[in-house]
C-alpha cells in the first residue's frame, strides 16, 4: 500500500486493477471445483470434502488467499455445508468462499488445520455447534459445549429441552495426551481460570508449568457461551438482532459491533445509507474504539502492576467521560442499541453545539492524557523490562492463526478493514494506520494507545463535517421496509474493524424475516488462539502479561 | 541480661496477641460443613493432583546454594564493623592492617560471585522443557 | 533507661521480679502499640492512601474520614468461618500466620522508639540489637513458605517458592547494607546507632542539617530502601502474593483468624522494616523540638516509610521472578558490596 | 480447634442433600450467624439481642467483595469499584480474589452451562456469612439470553441470591443501591434463606438411572461430581 513499495507482483487470479478473474482461479484448482456459487461478497467454489486441504494449500500458496477469515458450517434439509471464506491480508477486498457440502448422513469433511492454524478451533467450533466432522484435525473435540453435551444445538433436528449433565471433575495434564514431550516429569498442571482474576472473566487455562516457566497452554473456551447466533436467528432483521452484538464485545465496542451486523444486513437487503447517518456512525464507533482500548490498556496495567493501581483507575476516569458521550448519543451507557438497518436511531442530541463542544473537549483533553499514559506505561523503565521481548508473535504465525486488529498490527501486519475495505465514512477522513513491527507485549500496548490518538483524530474530523451539515439535509435513517424478506439463499459475509480485529457476519437467508444461517466470526476467538505461541516457554507472568495483551473478552470469544 | 527478659517477654505477647485472637474467633466464627467448602480452591475447577506430590523443578536451586555461603560470610562481617572505627582510631592498629585483611576477605567472596556469575549460577535457571516448546 | 526499667523501677521493684514485671508490662505496652498502628494502617489508612493516589475516596462513612470502618471490619474478618482445607498439614498450616504475625511484633523489642514525656519508649536495648532485629525479620519468610507448603494449593505453593526466592534475593544486600551503618556508628547497639546521628552535620544558621545517616550516606539509604521493599513484598516485588498470577500466593487457602494473622503479619512486617529504616538511616525519634516529642517523630518517619510502600503500589509495576534474582545478585550484591568496602575507605581516611 | 475439623468428609447423596435443606430450613436464625458466644448467650434474650444486632451492623458496614467478573456486568461493576463511583465508601470496595477472603460474591452475567458448577464450587469455597448480589437480568432470569440452549435461567437456579439489581446491566448507581440495600437488609437481620438449589453438584453414581445417564456411564465415573440440568422444567 506504502508508496515506496515496487509494483506488487500479481497473484494468480488477480487483475492489474486490484480485482478477482474467478475464471482464472477456477482454472487454477481444475477438476476440484465442481460447481460454483454467488455469494454478495465474493463467489464460492463448491468442492468435494476430501480436497480441502489441496484446494486451500494451492490458494494460499499460488492465489495469495492467507488470510483464512472464517468457517461457517450449517446445516441445509439435505446437506450439511462448510465455508471457508477466504481473504487477502495485503487487499482484503479480494474474497473467496470455497463449499464444502457433505452428506447428511455421514457428515465427514477434510480438515484445512494443515493449511491454516486458525482452523483448527474454527473447525472445532463447527463440529460442536453443528455436528459436522472434520478429518485430519489435530484436536477435534467440543470447544463450546461441555465435553458430555448430548448433540449438537445448531443442527436441524437437536431437541433443547432434553436434559443435560455437565461434569466437575479433573482435568487431564494435556502432556499427557501430547506425547512428543518425551519427559513430562517435574512439570505440575494447574487450572488458571475460569475464576482468577488474571483471565479477565471466565476463561480457563489448562497449564503445565516446569518451575515458572509454561511447557504448555491450553485455553479450554465455552463458559460465556450465550448461544448468541441462535439468539441472532430468531430474531427478525430490521429491530430484533441489532441488542445481541453490543453483547458480543462488551466493553463499551457496542457501536463497532453493531455496524458489523449492519454492514451484512445492509448489503444483504440493499438497504442504502444516508451519509450523514454515516458520519454520525464513524464518529460513535471511534468513540467506543477508544473506549474500548482504554479499558485493555487499564486491564494490561492491572495484569503487570496488581489491582487497583493509578492507571486502571485513570483510564476507567477517562472511560466515564467516553461513556458519558456515548449516553448522550444513545441513552445507554454500555448496550447502546443505537444504529439502525439503514442509518442510526435518533439524531445528534440537542442543543447540538453543546455537544459538539463537549465532544472537542474530550478531543483536546485525550492528548495530553495519552502523554500521561506514555509516561506512566511505555516510558516506564520497568515497565519496559517485563514486557519488551515478551509474548514474541511473530508475523507468519500471526497471520496463520487469522489473527487481526491490534494484534496483528503488532506483528507488523498492515492489515486494517476501515482502510483496505472502506465502508462508512473513513475514505474521506484523514488518520493513519498504526503498526508495529515489535511482535511483542509492549507493541501491542504501545499499538492501542498509538490508536486511540488517531480515533480522536477521526472524531475530530466528524465533529466538522457534522457541525456544516446543512440542516435540511439530516437525513438520519433511509427508508427501510417494516419486514425485511432478503430473496432466498443469498448469502453474505461482511466484516468491519472492531476493537479487537476483523468482526465479520456471514448471514444467509431463508426468504423468512429471520435469518437463515447467522455466523459470527469473532477477532477475539481468532487472536487467543495464538496465545499458545506466545506464552509457550515464558513465564507465568509474562503468560498473564501476553494475554492482557491480546484483549480479549470473553463474550466475543464464547459468543 | 534484663534486655533478655524484657525481649522475651514481648516474644510471649506476640504469640499471645494472635492466640487470643484466635480464641475471640473461635468464639464468634460460625461453622456451616457444606460439600465442597473444603475443596482446594483452583480458580472453581477440581485440581487435578495434590501439591504435595509433585516433583517440582526449583529454578534458583544454585542460587539458594551460594545464598547459604553468603549468608555465613557476612556474619564474620558484623564483628568487624563494630570495632573497625575504634580499630582505625587506634594508632596501635591503623587503617591498613584493618582494612586490607577484610578487602582480602570481600575480594575473595567478590572473585567467587564473579566466579558463579561467569557461569551462570546466580540467575534464573531457564526450563530446559519450557525452552523446547518455545523454540516449536 | 529502656522501658521495662522505667516500669520496674516505677512499681518499686528490683531484681529478677523487677524485671520480669517490668518486662512483661513493657512488653504488653509495646505489643499494644504496634498493633494500633498496623490497625489502623490495615483496613483504613491503606484504603485512603491508594484511594488518594487513585482519585477516589474510600471508606468515608463511620467516624471522621471513615476511620469507624476499622471495628466493623476486624470484627467481621475474626468473626468469620475457618475454613481448613481437605489435605493441609496441620498443625504447619496453623503455625504459618503465627509465624508471621509474632515476629514482625517480636523485632520492635529492641527498637529505641523515642521518648514519650520522660520515659524512653524502648523495651530492651541489646549490645546486638541490629543483628537481632535482622534476625527475626527474616523469620517471616519461613512462615510465608511453610503457608504455602502447607496449604496443599498450587497458588500457594508458588507463592511460597517465590517467597524463598525473593529471600534469597534480597537478604545479603539488605544486611551489608545495614553493616555499612555500623561502620559509621561503631555499634550494634540501636540506641547507639540512634546516638550516633544526632551532632549536625551541616550547620545552615538556624537549621542544622543532622548526620542521619541517609544523609551521610544517601547511596545507602537507597539501597536498604529498594532491599526492604523486597522484604516487606510490595511493589515492585509483591511476587508471592501477585494476585494477577497466582490469586493471592501463599495465602489463598486461609479465612478468618488466620488470614487476618496474615493480613496483620504483613503491615507489622512494613511497619518493622520502616522503623530498622528510621533508626539506622534517619535518626530515629529525633526531630526538632524536645526530645520528649521523639515517638511522634519516629511516627511519622515510619509511617513515611508505610505511604512510600502504598505509593510504589499503587504505580509500580512487578518484576518477574526471575529478574528478581538479577536484580538482587548481580545489582544490589554487587553495589552493596561497593558500598561497604567505600564507606570503610571513607571512614578509615577521614578518621 | 472447630467443629468440621472432626467430622467426616461430606458426601453429597441425594438424602444429605435432603437433609441439609432441612437442616438450614429448620426454625429461626439459620446457622451461619451462629457461634459458639451466641449460643452460651442463648439464655439471656437481652444479651443476645443486643450480641445479634451487634454483629449485624458490624456485617453489615464492612464488607469485601470477590473479585469475580463474568460478562458485560462485570465492566459496569469495574466502574462501580473504580473512580467516580467508588463502591469503597460503603465499606465494600475491597476486592480479594480468593474465595476464602471474601463476604460477598456479585454475580456479574451469564451463568451457562459449563459455569453453572464452577460457580457453585467457588459459592461453596467461601466462608459462611456470605451474601450473594445477583447483578443484571442474566444472572436474575437469564435475561436476553434466556431462550438460549446453553444459558441457566438466573443464578437462583444454582446458588442463593440475597438481592437483585435489574438492568441490563445495571448502572453502576444502580449496583450501588443494591449493595446498599443488601448492607440495610443485613444490619436489619435480615438474609436470604438458604435452600437448596434446584441444580446442585450431585455425585454421577448418584442421578437416577435414566437414557442419558445410561449413554454417559462410560464417559464418567462413578464419584465425578456433575450437574445435571433439565431444561424443560426451567422457568
Amino acid at each position: 500500500m506504502s508508496l515506496e513499495a515496487p509494483e506488487p507482483e500479481l497473484d494468480v487470479g488477480e487483475t492489474p486493477d486490484g480485482d478477482l478473474d474467478y475464471d482464472e482461479l477456477a482454472d487454477l484448482l481444475g477438476e476440484h471445483v465442481l460447481d460454483r456459487e454467488e455469494h454478495v461478497n465474493a463467489e464460492g467454489f463448491v468442492i468435494r470434502p476430501d480436497s480441502v486441504e489441496t484446494v486451500l494449500a494451492t490458494l494460499k500458496e499460488e492465489a495469495g488467499f492467507d488470510h483464512l477469515s472464517c468457517l461457517t458450517a450449517q446445516q441445509y434439509g439435505d446437506r450439511y455445508e462448510s465455508i471457508y471464506h477466504l481473504k487477502k491480508y495485503d487487499d482484503p477486498t479480494q474474497e473467496l468462499s470455497v463449499v464444502v457440502p457433505t452428506a447428511s448422513e455421514e457428515p465427514v469433511s477434510g480438515s484445512a488445520a494443515g493449511v491454516f492454524d486458525t482452523a483448527i478451533w474454527h473447525e472445532r467450533e463447527a463440529y460442536d455447534l453443528v455436528g459436522i466432522e472434520y478429518e485430519d484435525n489435530p484436536d477435534l473435540r467440543r470447544i463450546l459445549l461441555p465435553e458430555t453435551w448430548q448433540g449438537h444445538p445448531l443442527s436441524n433436528d437437536y431437541n433443547q429441552d432434553q436434559p443435560q449433565i455437565v461434569p466437575l471433575r479433573e482435568h487431564a495434564n494435556p502432556m499427557e495426551k501430547r506425547t512428543q514431550v518425551p519427559d513430562r516429569s517435574d512439570t505440575m498442571f494447574i487450572n488458571i481460570g475460569p475464576h482468577h482474576p488474571a483471565t479477565h472473566g471466565v476463561l480457563h487455562l489448562e497449564t503445565v508449568l516446569d518451575g515458572e516457566q509454561v511447557v504448555d497452554v491450553d485455553p479450554d473456551i465455552g463458559y460465556l457461551h450465550r448461544c448468541e447466533e441462535q439468539m441472532c436467528e430468531q430474531g427478525t432483521y430490521r429491530h430484533q438482532i441489532m441488542p445481541y452484538p453490543d453483547r458480543w464485545d462488551y466493553i463499551s465496542a457496542g457501536m463497532l459491533n453493531e455496524w458489523s451486523y449492519a454492514r451484512a444486513a445492509e448489503d444483504l437487503a440493499d438497504i442504502d445509507v444516508p451519509e450523514y447517518a454515516q458520519v454520525i456512525r464513524t464518529m460513535a464507533a471511534e468513540m467506543s474504539r477508544i473506549a474500548a482500548h482504554m479499558l485493555a490498556i487499564g486491564t494490561f496495567a492491572l495484569d503487570i502492576y496488581g489491582d487497583f493501581t493509578a492507571i486502571f483507575m485513570y483510564s476507567i476516569t477517562d472511560r466515564e467521560k467516553l461513556q458519558n458521550l456515548l449516553e448522550d448519543l444513545s441513552g445507554q451507557r454500555l448496550m447502546f442499541n443505537y444504529f439502525r438497518l439503514g442509518g442510526v436511531a435518533w439524531d445528534l442530541p440537542e442543543p447540538r453545539e453543546q455537544y459538539f463542544q463537549k465532544v472537542r473537549d474530550f478531543c483536546e483533553y485525550m492528548p495530553g492524557r495519552l502523554e500521561e499514559y506514555h509516561n506512566l506505561l511505555t516510558s516506564n523503565e520497568l515497565f519496559q523490562m517485563r514486557v519488551l521481548d515478551t509474548g514474541i508473535l511473530p508475523p507468519e504465525e500471526a497471520r496463520s492463526y487469522g489473527c487481526t486488529g491490534p494484534v496483528a498490527r503488532g506483528s507488523g501486519i498492515d492489515y486494517d478493514l476501515r482502510r483496505d475495505d472502506p465502508y462508512g465514512y473513513y475514505d474521506e477522513l484523514e488518520w493513519d494506520v498504526i503498526t508495529d513491527d515489535g511482535c511483542d507485549n509492549f507493541a501491542r500496548a504501545l499499538v492501542r494507545l498509538k490508536e486511540m490518538e488517531q480515533s480522536a483524530r477521526i472524531i475530530e474530523q466528524c465533529v466538522d463535517v457534522l457541525e456544516d451539515w446543512p440542516e435540511d439535509e439530516r437525513e438520519i435513517q433511509s427508508n427501510v421496509p417494516r419486514t425485511l424478506k432478503p430473496d432466498h439463499d443469498k448469502e453474505i459475509y461482511r466484516a468491519v474493524e472492531a476493537a479487537k480485529g476483523e468482526l465479520g457476519i456471514y448471514i444467509r437467508s431463508d426468504g423468512t424475516d429471520r435469518p437463515g444461517r447467522f455466523k459470527i466470526r469473532s477477532p477475539a476467538f481468532c487472536n487467543l488462539q495464538s496465545l499458545e505461541v506466545m506464552a509457550e516457554g515464558e513465564y507465568i507472568p509474562d503468560m498473564v502479561a501476553a494475554l492482557g495483551s491480546l484483549d480479549i473478552v470473553l463474550g466475543e470469544v464464547d459468543r | 541480661m534484663s534486655e533478655w527478659i524484657a525481649i522475651g517477654g514481648l516474644a510471649i505477647v506476640a504469640v499471645t496477641i494472635p492466640l487470643s485472637m484466635m480464641l475471640v474467633s473461635w468464639l464468634l466464627r460460625p461453622s456451616v460443613p457444606e460439600q465442597g467448602k473444603r475443596a482446594t480452591y483452583e480458580s472453581g475447577e477440581v485440581p487435578t493432583g495434590s501439591s504435595y506430590d509433585i516433583r517440582f523443578n526449583i529454578q534458583y536451586y544454585m542460587v539458594a546454594l551460594l545464598f547459604v555461603v553468603f549468608d555465613v560470610e557476612t556474619v564474620f562481617i558484623f564483628p568487624w564493623a563494630v570495632i573497625f572505627e575504634d580499630a582505625v582510631g587506634n594508632d596501635a592498629v591503623g587503617f591498613i592492617s584493618v582494612f586490607l585483611p577484610m578487602a582480602a576477605f570481600l575480594g575473595i567472596l567478590v572473585f567467587g560471585l564473579v566466579w558463579a556469575w561467569r557461569n551462570g549460577a546466580v540467575q534464573w535457571a531457564t526450563s530446559q522443557q519450557a525452552e523446547r516448546q518455545r523454540v516449536e | 533507661m529502656t522501658l521495662a526499667e522505667t516500669i520496674s523501677s516505677a512499681l518499686g521493684l528490683e531484681g529478677a521480679v523487677g524485671q520480669f514485671v517490668g518486662g512483661f508490662i513493657g512488653a504488653a505496652i509495646v505489643g499494644t502499640f504496634i498493633l494500633a498502628n498496623a490497625a489502623v494502617a490495615g483496613p483504613w489508612a491503606k484504603r485512603k492512601i491508594t484511594a488518594a493516589f487513585t482519585d477516589r475516596i474510600a471508606v468515608d462513612k463511620l467516624g471522621p474520614l471513615g476511620i469507624g470502618i476499622i471495628i466493623p471490619d476486624a470484627v467481621r474478618l475474626i468473626s468469620k468461618e475457618l475454613i481448613v482445607p481437605e489435605g493441609v498439614d496441620r498443625p504447619a498450616w496453623d503455625i504459618a500466620p503465627l509465624l508471621i504475625a509474632s515476629s514482625a511484633i517480636l523485632g520492635f523489642a529492641v527498637i529505641p522508639m523515642g521518648q514519650v514525656g520522660p520515659v524512653e519508649f524502648q523495651l530492651a536495648d541489646p549490645e546486638v540489637g541490629l543483628a537481632f532485629v535482622f534476625a527475626v525479620a527474616s523469620i517471616a519468610s519461613v512462615g510465608l513458605v511453610m503457608a504455602g507448603y502447607a496449604s496443599n494449593n498450587k497458588y500457594s505453593f508458588l507463592g511460597g517458592l517465590r517467597a524463598v526466592a525473593q529471600n534469597l534475593a534480597y537478604e545479603i544486600p539488605l544486611i551489608l547494607t545495614g553493616i555499612s551503618v555500623v561502620i559509621f556508628a561503631g555499634t550494634l547497639q540501636l540506641s547507639g546507632i540512634v546516638d550516633a546521628q544526632q551532632q549536625t552535620l551541616v550547620d545552615l544558621g538556624p537549621v542544622g542539617i543532622p548526620a542521619w545517616f541517609a544523609i551521610v550516606n544517601p547511596f545507602a539509604f537507597i539501597l536498604f530502601l529498594a532491599a526492604n521493599m523486597a522484604e516487606v513484598g510490595r511493589n515492585p516485588f509483591d511476587i508471592p502474593e501477585a494476585p494477577t498470577e497466582i490469586v493471592a500466593g501463599f495465602q489463598t487457602e486461609y479465612s478468618s483468624v488466620y488470614f487476618v494473622l496474615i493480613y496483620l503479619g504483613e503491615f507489622v512486617h512494613i511497619f518493622l522494616g520502616g522503623a530498622i529504616i528510621a533508626t539506622i538511616f534517619l535518626g530515629g525519634p529525633s526531630g526538632p523540638g524536645p526530645a520528649s516529642i521523639g515517638l511522634l517523630w519516629f511516627l511519622v518517619k515510619i509511617w513515611g516509610v508505610f505511604l512510600l510502600t502504598q505509593w510504589a503500589r499503587s504505580a509500580l509495576p512487578r518484576v518477574r521472578i526471575d529478574q528478581l534474582i538479577e536484580i538482587g545478585w548481580k545489582g544490589m550484591l554487587v553495589l552493596s558490596f561497593a558500598n561497604l568496602v567505600l564507606t570503610a575507605i571513607i571512614v578509615g581516611v577521614i578518621a | 480447634m472447630s467443629k468440621e475439623q472432626s467430622e467426616p468428609e461430606l458426601h453429597d447423596t441425594l438424602e444429605q442433600a435432603q437433609s441439609k435443606q432441612d437442616a438450614r430450613m429448620g426454625g429461626g436464625v439459620d446457622d451461619r450467624f451462629n457461634s459458639k458466644l451466641r449460643q452460651a448467650f442463648g439464655s439471656t434474650p437481652f444479651i443476645l439481642t443486643k450480641f445479634d444486632k451487634f454483629m449485624n451492623w458490624v456485617r453489615g458496614n464492612s464488607m469485601f467483595m470477590l473479585l469475580f467478573g463474568i460478562a458485560c456486568c462485570s465492566i459496569e461493576m469495574m466502574h462501580t469499584y473504580a473512580t467516580k463511583h467508588d463502591l469503597d465508601r460503603f465499606g465494600a470496595g475491597v476486592p480479594r480474589a480468593s474465595p476464602r477472603q471474601a463476604d460477598v460474591i456479585i454475580v456479574p452475567g451469564t451463568i451457562v452451562s459449563k459455569f453453572g458448577p464452577r460457580l457453585k464450587r467457588v459459592y461453596d469455597q467461601m466462608p459462611e456469612p456470605k451474601f450473594v448480589v445477583s447483578m443484571g437480568s442474566c444472572t436474575i432470569s437469564g435475561g436476553p439470553f434466556q431462550e438460549g440452549y446453553n444459558v441457566v435461567k438466573g443464578a437462583e437456579e444454582i446458588i442463593p441470591c440475597d438481592i437483585h439489581v435489574p438492568g441490563c446491566p445495571p448502572r453502576p448507581e444502580a449496583l450501588i443501591y443494591g449493595v446498599l440495600k443488601l448492607q440495610e437488609g443485613i444490619r436489619a437481620g435480615e438474609s436470604a434463606p438458604v435452600t437448596v438449589k434446584p441444580y446442585e453438584l450431585e455425585q454421577f453414581g448418584d442421578l437416577d438411572d435414566d437414557a442419558l445417564v445410561r449413554k454417559l456411564a462410560s464417559e464418567i465415573d462413578e464419584d465425578d461430581l456433575v450437574m445435571r440440568y433439565n431444561w424443560a422444567d426451567s422457568p
